[in-house]
């Protein structure tokens, strides 16, 4: 579904676009920032960007609520602000700091709060879809009409875990949604070369599951289909995957050189820069002004700029907390 | 450890084990089970939920007429998949218990155990829990060869957020359930095999056994020698030779190794003087080198002679029946080494 | 393909027939002697008969010489034969005999045979795809022309290690079939309940190669869809996947009270023995008297007797020789 | 060690590295190398051959160019796909070293490591063998945090079948890998992240360094310090700083954990009479443990003192800079050890 064609999207009235077009900022002025602050110094360790992709989490986040959970990747912090994560405290986390989301332990890739239903980015690739499977029963077994969602890249579709939870998703028809965000490379590795299935989606019918291909570029279009696929979860109907083709503006991470890459392949991807088309559709179609856009944009600058200030201020965590928090007891 | 004024009965380690999930499962309607034939043949339209297998030793036979598919979960061969599965369960709101057929298999979802659920509260700075427990079967002497016979506990107590317990009695294995059940943390269960059939008085009621309490499975004077599963038995026949040759050994059963009872090791070490060893995981890096190590750092002053270990060899574990007796530690091989320090 | 309708089949003459008839005959006799000396107390440890599936290892075996490599499962005794290991050597391996294949370090679970091209049972279900991968690839390496076959169950399909070597097979085109044993059952599990797929052959399009279901009692038809695939590999094409529906006539283990399945379905399955059929196509064609093939049943009877025999009275290994062959050298 | 007559120049740990598989790569034909962008953007059209990532710490740079897409092989990221497909090509005739990116992935691919791989000389009867190197990352210190950060040589140290190396240096780097690659067994070499750019001599040719010697980086009489991998260099600062005390350290480098120079450790024990292990392992079931046991055994009447070891505590490693500090072992915690038992 193109913008320019897409006619009213379902579902999708004034307040819920500018707030799904405030979280896609949100993302990318976060992503924005972490990347100048990395290459600051103030952020340590390895840091991955989402910049480019807001349209896949905000999509299927959109229809979630905190009875819900996900499970994200190495990639994580755009899934954790569509899911309602604190800013602040994701960026104190960033930067290491007590008043990080985890206290400093976890780091950008490490990012959680279970409370918001968002279960741990994860340095693991592929680590999150048996955990998704088991917040999928939990809500099964409980009766919580919860639903659990599963990212996952295209380098990761490669991995057992990738078979086996959606083998078990499928015998256990377990209300789970597994996206995979394939951004075009793992790492330095383009998917032609890694992956055999020339879509994704295809594979599920190995596990007689819908598959589902959408533009992740296209946050209509990415909302739609989660939809679907969450309904049909939610009545019990079993797990669907769902492959948005998407791309990544900054390099694997924080300091890669991106040689794979042509500048070329990058400025095409801009063109269809995925917050722009919700702009470009919520103008043309007198959803919003640009007085009303732009005031969001100044609006989530702020928040971040805050969050950043906020962050630098704040304690280090105590040398002695490095013992705490591994076991309840012991 | 003898239950004070409880009413116990005989039982089989097996039926311990059985009996101690049929009770945390009906005090707690969060607790499933779930592994690979745990049910086993329940989904056999012929069979319904009758006379389903309860997986290939029969330990969980049974529990799918009480409590039904839905939480006796048979999976697919799967282990990463349904390890997994039982981690983010966990971190969700259910207390799953999980069946790894054969410690052996712990190299197809180890990451899911140590990666995902063990680190999970650490990574999250303490706010998210794992109260998973993973059984497995462990040991040599059934001759089920290299790849399903191992220990390998060591392996896990290495890691941090990781609890591990390896009951020897029927007693002990249904008290240490229990509390690993009710335990807040990721707590890996390790069955002894060739325990499965031994019978013992079995308390009766639901009361746990603490996970990091030690117990002295025979008091002496001489020699303090800590084993470790179905080594506390070799160590007791052991100590029944020494007897003969007036040497008095306490035998002290740790019981969980994770969470480790260093003071009961340690009081019995400044008893006795003498310090052997015996697992039958294999040697290096293991829970014999760790309870060594510890002891000569904070018990040196106390010891009158070197730390014997008694373990299997750094071998895998052989098919072959002579093999692999001269695999596993004998009372023979345990009582030379106390007889080598004293 | 049915046994009464199939014409002759395309590569199979009188003496090809004879001696794929002679391995299938081994491998009953072989089995049934295993579980007759299993209760008898003279095997220790788990043992899993093949009886009743010996149409899809000699139906594939039959295409390789010794520069090809396979790997086998649990189940495995069937596969070690139709790749030509010797049988005294795996009756004494058995037993844990000195004088057994593995010098009765490996047992049933274990026996191989690199020199034949054996690359071992495995007690690790899934745990030989990744394996004959790696022999693929030292054949393309090499340029050996040879190929990889891995055999592997029902249940197996749904490892991680499946899904992993199709891709990395698929993607690196390597010279390997992996052939997937549909008995029905893993364990106790029946087939139906642990795996998503109808068929599992269609978990190939997954990978973009080619899937294939053959009826595993047929001996022609696995000779005919195995003979393909391995020319393919051979050719550089890359791998395939066959599914061979199958049945195993003995419980999961010697042991298994076998209570999830009927004497029926066992029954059914025994009216389609994949011997007599290959017995009754001999005769119907005129490819061999009663007389010869009767021949041929006594001389493998005295064989593996002889074999048991032989075994009964070899050494056992000496206690000390637990500590050799962990290393080349250490 | 210092090379004898040989020419040294100056290069990093990385470049050692590089070069060894060089070397190796040049002299047998059967050797390939496999990973994840171990060539990295090599089969992206408009880079061709030129200018490949090398995996993401540029240590395997440039070898695509030299060796070509049929030897440098870029895998999806399938871990136990392609470690066990190198397995299988160690079993069938070539030499394959496969790069897992960071130890703590392994746990997505450790059954075909330990089950598969380093059992199967055994369970075959002698009759096989696996020289497989899986080069791996370890370590603390550049905030990687909970999944990217550990050490865990002793779990594969624990396991039968495999040898473990861990060098410090990049001459030990350069000349234990190519004893590593041409070594017949199952051989996990340990690089650790925070060295790569660490540069020292490195000997020119093609020497490798036998595997089971250790190392003695600094001669001393007073108390010897048996250190792993980067905490060698933490050691030799705490010897530094204990020198102004007028202690004089002795720091023994096993630079292989299996096999391990008991030899080495045993005779320094012999002339200093106290002991010190630097692992920044977890602490449980550890190399630093197994040492001290050993030395507990073998030379308990050689010791004067309590047997100290200092490690990471047990805990997963935490992301943010103080507590990681916290974590790995200084060389003031290291000299607080020596002075305890002096
Ligand atoms: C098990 C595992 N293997 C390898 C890595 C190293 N690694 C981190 S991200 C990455 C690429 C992931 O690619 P993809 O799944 O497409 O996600 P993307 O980075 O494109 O979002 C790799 C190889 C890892 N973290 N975990
Ligand atoms: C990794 C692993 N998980 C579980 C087992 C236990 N186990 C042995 S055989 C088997 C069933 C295998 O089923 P299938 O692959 O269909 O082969 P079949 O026995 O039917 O030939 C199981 C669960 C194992 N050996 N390895
Ligand atoms: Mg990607
Ligand atoms: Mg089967």
């Amino acid at each position: 579904m193109s913008v320019t064609e897409s006619p009213a999207v379902a579902g999708i009235d004034k307040s819920k676009l500018l707030e799904m077009y405030e979280r896609m900022v949100q993302i990318r002025t976060f992503e924005d920032a972490a990347g100048k602050h990395f290459a600051d110094g103030l952020v340590p360790g390895f840091v991955h960007l989402y910049a480019g992709e807001e349209a896949v989490a905000v999509g299927v986040c959109s229809h979630l609520t905190d009875r819900d959970y996900i499970t994200s990747t190495h990639r994580g912090h755009g899934h954790c602000i569509a899911k309602g994560v604190d800013i602040p405290g994701m960026v104190a986390e960033l930067m290491g700091k007590a008043t990080g989301v985890c206290k400093g332990k976890g780091g950008s890739m490490h990012i959680a709060d279970v409370e918001k239903g968002m279960l741990g980015a994860n340095g693991i690739v592929g680590g999150g879809l048996p955990l998704a499977c088991g917040a999928a029963l939990t809500a099964k077994t409980l009766g919580t009409g919860g639903v659990a969602v599963s990212f996952f890249g295209d380098g990761a579709s490669n991995q057992g875990t990738f078979h086996e939870a959606l083998n078990l998703a499928a015998i256990w028809k377990l209300p789970v949604v597994f996206v995979c965000e394939n951004n075009g490379y793992a790492e330095s590795t383009p998917v032609h070369y890694h992956c055999s299935a020339t879509d994704i989606a295809n594979r599920a019918a190995a596990y007689e599951i819908p598959g589902v291909v959408v533009d992740g570029l296209d946050l209509f279009a990415v909302y739609e289909a989660a939809g679907e696929a969450i309904a049909r979860a939610r009545r019990g109907e079993g797990p669907t995957l769902i492959e948005a083709k998407t791309y990544r503006y900054y390099g694997h991470f924080q300091g890669d050189t991106v040689t794979y890459r042509t500048e070329e392949e990058l400025n095409q991807y801009r063109q269809r820069d995925a917050i722009q088309r919700v702009r470009k559709y919520a103008l043309e179609h007198g959803l919003a002004t640009a007085e009303e856009l732009d005031a969001i944009d100044a609006r989530v600058k702020e928040q971040v700029d805050a969050a950043w200030e906020a962050a630098k201020a704040a304690p280090w965590p105590d040398p002695e907390d490095v013992l705490e928090d591994v076991y309840v007891s012991y | 450890m003898v239950a004070t004024a409880t009413a116990t009965r005989q039982m089989t380690y097996a039926e311990a084990i059985n009996e101690a999930m049929r009770i945390a499962m009906r005090q707690d309607p969060t607790v499933v089970l779930m592994g690979e034939d745990v049910a086993g043949g329940a989904m056999v339209d012929h069979l319904g939920n009758e006379d389903a297998w309860g997986g290939p030793m029969g330990v969980t036979k049974g529990l799918v007429q009480e409590f039904g598919r839905n939480r006796i979960l048979d999976t697919p061969i799967t282990e990463a998949g349904f390890i997994g599965a039982a981690v983010g369960a966990a971190a969700t709101g259910l207390r799953p218990i999980a069946e790894l057929m054969f410690v052996d298999f712990f190299g197809c979802c180890m990451d899911q155990i140590f990666d995902q659920g063990a680190k999970l509260r650490y990574m999250f700075g303490g706010k998210a829990k794992c109260p998973v427990v993973i059984r497995t079967m462990i040991g040599a002497g059934v001759n089920a060869a290299g790849q399903h016979s191992g220990c390998h506990y060591s392996v896990f107590t290495h890691m941090p957020g990781i609890k591990t317990v390896v009951p020897s009695t029927p007693a002990d294995a249904k008290g240490l359930l229990l509390s690993a059940i009710r335990d807040d943390d990721l707590v890996m269960f390790f069955e002894n095999k060739v325990l499965y059939a031994m019978k013992g008085e079995v308390p009766e009621g639901d009361e746990g056994i603490p996970l990091g309490k030690a117990d002295i499975k025979r008091e002496g004077s001489d020699v303090t020698i800590v084993a470790i599963s179905r080594m506390v038995h070799q160590s007791l026949a052991a100590a029944r030779m020494l007897e003969a040759d007036g040497i008095d050994v306490e035998v002290i059963d740790p019981r969980t190794l994770s969470p480790l009872d260093e003071d009961a090791i340690l009081s019995s070490v400044a008893k006795t003087h003498h310090l052997v060893i015996v697992d039958e995981d294999n040697p290096r890096c293991s829970c014999a080198t760790d309870i060594a190590a510890m002891v000569a750092d904070k018990g040196f002053d106390l010891l009158d002679a070197p730390i014997k270990m008694v373990t299997a060899p750094h071998t895998p574990v052989p098919f072959s029946p002579p093999l692999e007796q001269a695999y596993v530690p004998s009372p023979e091989r345990i009582a030379e080494a106390v007889r080598s320090i004293l």
